[in-house]
């Protein structure tokens, strides 16, 4: 039983994770990327959730604390500098943003 | 059949608690209507009458709104999404009527062997699911403003999505010295801890457990004003500057909806106020636990009144209050509020301390 | 396993689809809002209760709003599903499909892997999360209050940052397809605050 | 706590120069007119640490320890090896300190005087002080590496004194020399460290003393050679004594203090320091010997015909160096040391005063401008007229002891090289170049301040900050032998030879002692007076002479050009190593190496025009790099 639900859950995890990734690779919109990315934590949070309840343990759960409060100085400095992009070129496309193309 | 008692009893407790709160919020601006009558030296709601009986205005307000706000057209601006533009009311409602299944409302009743709570839901983590819930009002009134397609209604809904998230942190902060007082988040267990006296003649409640409660008491009511997002604190929706801010293209029962989540979360601010500052179901003087089921009925008659006492008190403070600007909303919240709740909690932290010797 | 799991499981994966392949960012957002919502009632579903409130209450309600905001005051609900470059999708999505199937087989440990996840998690010690805010804060604020402290001072910096960053210098915006200039900057920097 | 705190004083000799070095070079910069403060800082300075360095050798004077140890703290410790900042004092040792700090106030003093009204005075007295650091760490180590710490801040300060007139290309080019010449000579010394401790495992003293035994012979020899290499560049000894006559360039109270009283003897001390190495390496001491007397008699010559008088005291030193390291060969250590202390004496003395000289005469150096000085200039003359006494080595003055003692001592010793007794060729050499030094001493004290003056410059007496040390330094020089010389030789006996510490009553009883000392009187005598007749009454003699004889001729010119050992360097080493690193420049340096590195900078270049195109600016693309690495890093991670 135990098992189970553990293995049930690292799938859901490793699918959030790819789908995140996916969506990282394949939008362009940064905001949509960023929100992938935040996917992309939550599969890993959701991971560390369930092995601390496989080992009964509740280091698991603070990690995912620490988790959420870099995730949160992301989202903000993050959506900060969205806007400072967004004051500059009037776009948040990754296509408009390509000073730096080799 | 023991699982579906349990069942059957929570989906009962559930939805005696959702109508009860509805048919409250409902009274509420029954409440609303006349005491702003009184205030402003008027009649108020007077026209609709059963029978020659207008009950003082209810009979206006409980049963011809609602039905003429379900007949009247249900429009829907252009180029919106019918989905999104419908989901906004809902999302409004929905985290408020939620936020009541943790409070308990009366001492639990005992009928035979079985111990039933009068709490929806017991959780451990009773105040962050309702601060959790608090924080996904802030959908409805964002979304809505949103697919209105309306300036007006955008700018209501930036307004209303900076407030709360701004007066969330002063509601949590505040409460966090009374939380350390009572050591639990959960709910039952703090209006459990509230029983008794303090100093021999005050009833035992959070308000009068340590000298500094005053201020968070102070600090969160206004907060929980705040986020009602009601005179002074109506920025998102002031009349006199954005027609009605964020709900302006909604009509109908759409606009019931929004109308009566913001009264449903006058009454979830009062019940919150009551349970972790005034003693809950807790008679002063009196235990009422042990009395049975004539103390649960008691204990909930008492929550009631104790509830009711408070939803009146901000309908009238509604009433009486000039709004703020927005820069002075935002200052109260960031600049007074916040200091006073950060010092409040070190010093209820350092009378703790120096309880414990 | 319960049905309740396996319900609640694909309602996530479907949510998280929204939020890779919505068309309008907006409908992304409130599509990872929705994620984020389902993870904690997973979360809550493990035991993790006091995780599961932090996940609404830091996740759901403070950084999709602060999201949802920035959408909205940019006025940027274009529908821009594909990349205009030409970015090979198909690629992307075989380094996905070989990334998951390489995570599930590390997952059912078939022997691919030098050390199968599950084999080594299997002498798991018990089956009850100890997840309740007294446990978790116990830890957190003794054996982690360094790291604790660190990432006060990394929010901290986050804020300084962040104020700095979308600070407007005393120049006119562009074509703001959002709102007014001073009503945008007025709210975005008490916004970003709060996070 | 007295003994704890007796040996704090210790550490406390070398932190007050050190002290005084600090302030004052962070005082450069300061007002030209407070500038005088800064020699009499110094000299107080300096002046402190001899109280202190006398405070501590009356300690051990009086028997009351054998030695006195004070550990700062541990320097640096890596595997097996850990090397402590740490002083020691032991007889050899004080009496060293004693020399040192002694003179060197007295120089400090004399300095105020010689250097006023000069600008960089506190850069001066900044190095003084900083050089007396250096060589009081270099004397107190207690281990190699202290000892090598000092040895090249000692070279560093030397180099820095040289070329302190700086502005004249001249004087940088001589302290460039004689720093370059005493890298060789330090590289050397370094390798016989690293010999001693690759066989030891130790740079201490006392353990190296105690576990030398363990050391097989042939790198005992090898150290010990490679010791004295390091102590051929700092003392002088051929090959490498070419820096020292160019370091005149120097002022004159850097002459005197380093390169006449203390620096250069660092070889002699560096040697005596580590007898117990030498002693279980005969042949390296009879390759010290030769060198020594070789080194004695070449330098001896040159002074001959010099007529700078600072040229002809610098020949002098070298010449005297030569007389130190014959004594060390002969295995009677404390002798050279004891040479060393009356050298300190008489040769500072010299120096000062013929710096005296110079001042009088307005920066005159050149001997045939002088003469007839000793009218204008008493008091120079009387410190000048005792040196030369104490150095030419008449009876009772202190240099016929220490060099009639070292004299002895080779001749009683049997020195084997290849197989072949030499001592006595080595007695006969030493004693010809004491008869060379009496002449071409007595020759520049002649042509001083005998006769009439022959120069331009109206001479004057020079101030009692000069004039003073000058006579301080008169009086042990003549007097020190005399009646300290057998004292000395006692308490420092431990570094001596046995049959030499009867006593001089003893010695004088046999009868070849005797006959020798009556010979190397005669001879001493007869150089004095030879030169006085030759320079004093008829000076167009040597003239004529010259004119006469074509062999004279020649060798007066080989004399005069220093045997043209300059130009054989410069011939023979300075020019093949310019071509061959011409060579290596434009072979090595600027086609291979400069090759090499510009050849990757434009693969660099060359690269990046591909590759930049990887960098498009599409971000989903570097994300999508990005996972394809940590794939195929999963990927390879399984395949392992």
């Amino acid at each position: 039983m135990a098992i189970e639900v553990t293995e049930f859950y690292l799938l859901l995890s490793a699918v959030l994770f790819t789908l995140g990734a996916l969506g990282v690779m394949i939008r362009s919109n940064t905001i949509v990327m960023f929100m992938c990315v935040e996917l992309m934590l939550n599969a890993v949070n959701l991971t560390l959730v369930t092995f601390s309840r496989q080992f009964g343990e509740v280091h698991g759960q603070v990690f995912v604390f620490f988790v959420m409060a870099v995730a949160a100085a992301e989202a903000a400095v993050g959506l900060a500098i969205i806007l400072a992009v967004f004051r500059n070129y009037f776009s948040i496309q990754t296509s408009d943003v390509h000073d730096l193309a080799g | 059949m023991e699982e579906l008692i349990d069942v059957g009893l929570v989906v009962l407790k559930a939805a005696l608690v959702m109508g009860a709160v509805l048919k409250l919020a409902a009274l509420v601006t029954w409440v609303e209507r006349k005491a702003s009558a009184l205030i402003q030296n008027r009649v108020g709601a007077n026209r609709a009458a059963i029978l020659g009986f207008d009950l003082a205005g209810i009979v206006n307000t409980l049963i011809c709104d609602p039905v003429k706000a379900l007949t009247k057209e249900d429009f829907v601006p252009k180029g919106v999404s019918q989905f999104m533009h419908s989901l906004a009311p809902f999302m409004g409602i929905f985290p408020v009527i939620l936020s009541f299944a943790v409070i308990p409302f009366g001492p639990p009743l005992v009928i035979g062997d079985r111990i039933i709570p009068l709490q929806v839901a017991q959780l451990n983590i009773g105040v962050l699911y309702v601060l959790a819930m608090g924080s996904l009002a802030v959908y409805g009134t964002v979304l809505a403003g949103w697919v209105s397609n309306n300036k007006f209604s955008l700018l209501g809904s930036l307004r209303a999505s900076a407030q709360m998230i701004s007066y969330e942190i002063t509601l949590g902060l505040s409460i966090i010295g009374v939380l350390a007082l009572y050591q639990t988040l959960d709910f039952a267990e703090i209006v459990n801890q509230q029983s008794g006296t303090v100093l021999g003649f005050l009833p035992n409640w959070g308000i009068f457990m340590s000298p500094f409660n005053v201020i968070a008491f102070i600090v969160f009511f206004v907060s929980a004003m705040a986020e009602t997002k009601r005179a002074p604190f109506d920025l998102p929706e002031s009349e006199s500057e954005l027609v009605a801010g964020y709900f302006t293209e909604y009509s109908g029962m759409k606009f019931l909806l929004f109308w009566l989540g913001e009264f449903a979360e006058i009454v979830v601010a009062s019940a919150l106020v009551v349970v972790l500052f005034f003693g809950g179901w807790q008679l002063p003087w009196v235990d009422i636990s042990e009395w049975g089921w004539q103390g649960s009925l008691l204990g909930t008659m008492v929550f009631g009144a104790k509830v009711s006492f408070f939803c009146v008190l901000q309908v009238v403070i509604r009433w009486s209050v000039p709004r703020f600007r927005y820069d002075q909303l935002l200052d109260l919240c960031w600049k007074k509020m916040l200091p006073i709740a950060l010092v409040n909690l070190v010093l209820t932290v350092a009378f703790m301390l120096w309880m414990d010797g | 396993m319960t049905f309740a799991m396996m319900f609640f499981g694909l309602l996530t994966v479907v949510a998280a689809l929204g939020v890779v392949f919505a068309a309008k960012p907006l409908n992304s957002a409130l599509s990872l809002v929705a994620t984020l919502f389902l993870v904690a009632v997973h979360f809550a579903m493990l035991g993790a209760d006091f995780v599961a409130a932090l996940q609404v209450l830091i996740y759901a309600g403070a950084i999709m709003v602060l999201v949802i905001f920035v959408i909205m005051l940019l006025g940027l609900d274009e529908a821009s599903a594909v990349s205009k470059f030409k970015v090979p999708r198909y690629l992307a999505a075989v380094f996905c499909g070989v990334f998951l199937g390489l995570l599930v087989f590390a997952v059912s440990s078939e022997g691919i892997f030098p050390v199968g996840i599950m084999d080594s998690v299997a002498g798991g010690a018990s089956e009850s999360n100890p997840g309740s805010p007294r446990e978790v804060g116990m830890v957190l604020l003794t054996e982690f209050i360094f790291p604790f402290q660190l990432a006060a001072l990394l929010l901290l910096a986050a804020i300084v940052g962040a104020v700095l960053l979308a600070h407007e210098e005393k120049r006119p915006l562009g074509k703001g397809r959002g709102l007014s200039a001073m009503q945008q900057k007025n709210s975005s920097e008490e916004e970003l605050r709060e996070v | 706590m007295g003994l704890l705190e007796q040996n704090a004083v210790l550490a406390l000799i070398p932190l007050m120069p050190l002290v005084g070095a600090c302030l004052l070079g962070a005082s450069l910069g300061g007002k030209p007119e407070r500038h005088w403060q800064s020699g009499w800082a110094a000299t107080i300075f300096s002046a402190t640490s001899f109280i202190a360095a006398i405070s501590l050798f009356l300690k051990i004077h009086g028997g009351d320890v054998s030695s006195i140890q004070y550990g700062l703290w541990q320097w640096f410790s890596s595997g097996s090896l850990s090397v402590d900042l740490a002083f020691r004092m032991d007889r050899l040792a004080g009496v060293m300190t004693l020399v040192v700090t002694g003179v060197g106030s007295l120089i400090h003093l004399y300095a105020i005087g010689y250097m006023d009204h000069d600008e960089h005075r506190p850069r001066f007295f900044c190095y003084l002080n900083l050089f007396l650091f250096s060589m009081l760490l270099l004397v107190l180590g207690d281990n190699l590496l202290v000892m090598f710490v000092g040895w090249e801040g000692v070279g560093l300060c030397s180099y820095l004194l040289i070329g302190f007139w700086f502005k004249d290309m001249e004087n940088a080019k001589a302290g460039q020399k004689a720093f370059v010449v005493n890298r060789i000579g330090d590289a050397g010394f370094l390798l016989g460290i690293f010999t001693i401790f690759w066989s030891l495992g130790t740079f201490n003293f006392l353990e190296i003393e105690n576990q030398i035994g363990l050391m097989p012979d042939y790198l005992i020899l090898a150290a010990a050679l490679l010791m004295f290499v390091g102590a051929i560049g700092k003392s002088a000894q051929i090959p490498l004594y070419v820096w020292l006559p160019d370091a005149m360039a120097g002022p004159t109270p850097v002459s005197a203090l380093i390169h006449a009283a203390t620096m250069v003897t660092a070889g002699v001390y560096m040697i005596t320091r580590l007898s117990v190495l030498y002693l279980a390496a005969p042949e390296a001491l009879a390759v010290i010997a030769v060198v020594g007397t070789a080194t004695a008699l070449l330098a001896a010559t040159v002074a001959l015909a010099q007529n700078d008088i600072k040229k002809v005291l610098a020949y002098s030193t070298v010449s005297q160096l030569g007389y130190m390291f014959m004594a060390l060969g002969a295995g009677a250590f404390s002798n050279g040391i004891y040479h060393v202390v009356t050298h300190a004496f008489f040769k500072a003395c010299l120096f000062m005063a013929a710096g005296s000289v110079i001042v009088g005469c307005h920066h005159q150096q050149d001997m045939r401008q002088f003469g007839g000085l000793r009218k204008s200039m008493p008091l120079t003359f009387i410190a000048y007229l005792a040196a030369t006494f104490a150095i030419t080595g008449l009876p009772y003055g202190s240099g016929f002891f220490s060099k009639d003692a070292i004299l002895w001592a080779v001749y009683s010793k049997p020195i084997v090289l290849f197989g072949t007794e030499i001592q006595e060729v080595l007695w006969a050499i030493g004693l010809f170049t004491a008869f060379l030094t009496a002449f071409y001493m007595t020759r520049s004290l002649v042509m001083t301040f005998f006769g009439s003056y022959r120069g331009s410059e109206h001479p004057h007496e020079s101030p009692w900050t000069m004039t003073t040390p000058i006579l301080i330094l008169a009086v042990p020089s003549l007097f020190f032998g005399w009646f300290y010389g057998e004292a000395l030789l006692q308490f420092i006996g431990q570094w001596g030879r046995e049959d030499l510490l009867v006593g001089h009553e003893v010695l004088a009883a046999n009868p070849t002692y005797h006959l020798l000392e009556m010979i190397s009187i005669g001879v001493a005598l007869s150089g004095v007076v030879l030169s006085a007749l030759v320079y004093g009454f008829m000076p167009s003699i040597v003239g004529s002479m010259l004119k006469a004889v074509a062999l004279l001729r020649g060798l007066h010119a080989a004399l005069l050009n220093k045997w043209w050992v300059d130009e054989f360097y410069d011939a023979v080493i300075i020019k093949p190593l310019r071509v061959f690193s011409n060579t290596i420049f434009t072979v090595i340096d600027r086609a291979l190496i400069d090759g090499t590195v510009n050849g990757t900078g434009m693969f660099v270049v060359a690269n990046a025009e591909v590759t930049r195109r990887m960098h498009n600016g599409k971000i989903g693309s570097y994300v999508m790099l990005m996972f394809a690495g940590m794939l195929a890093a999963i990927v390879f991670w399984i395949v392992l």
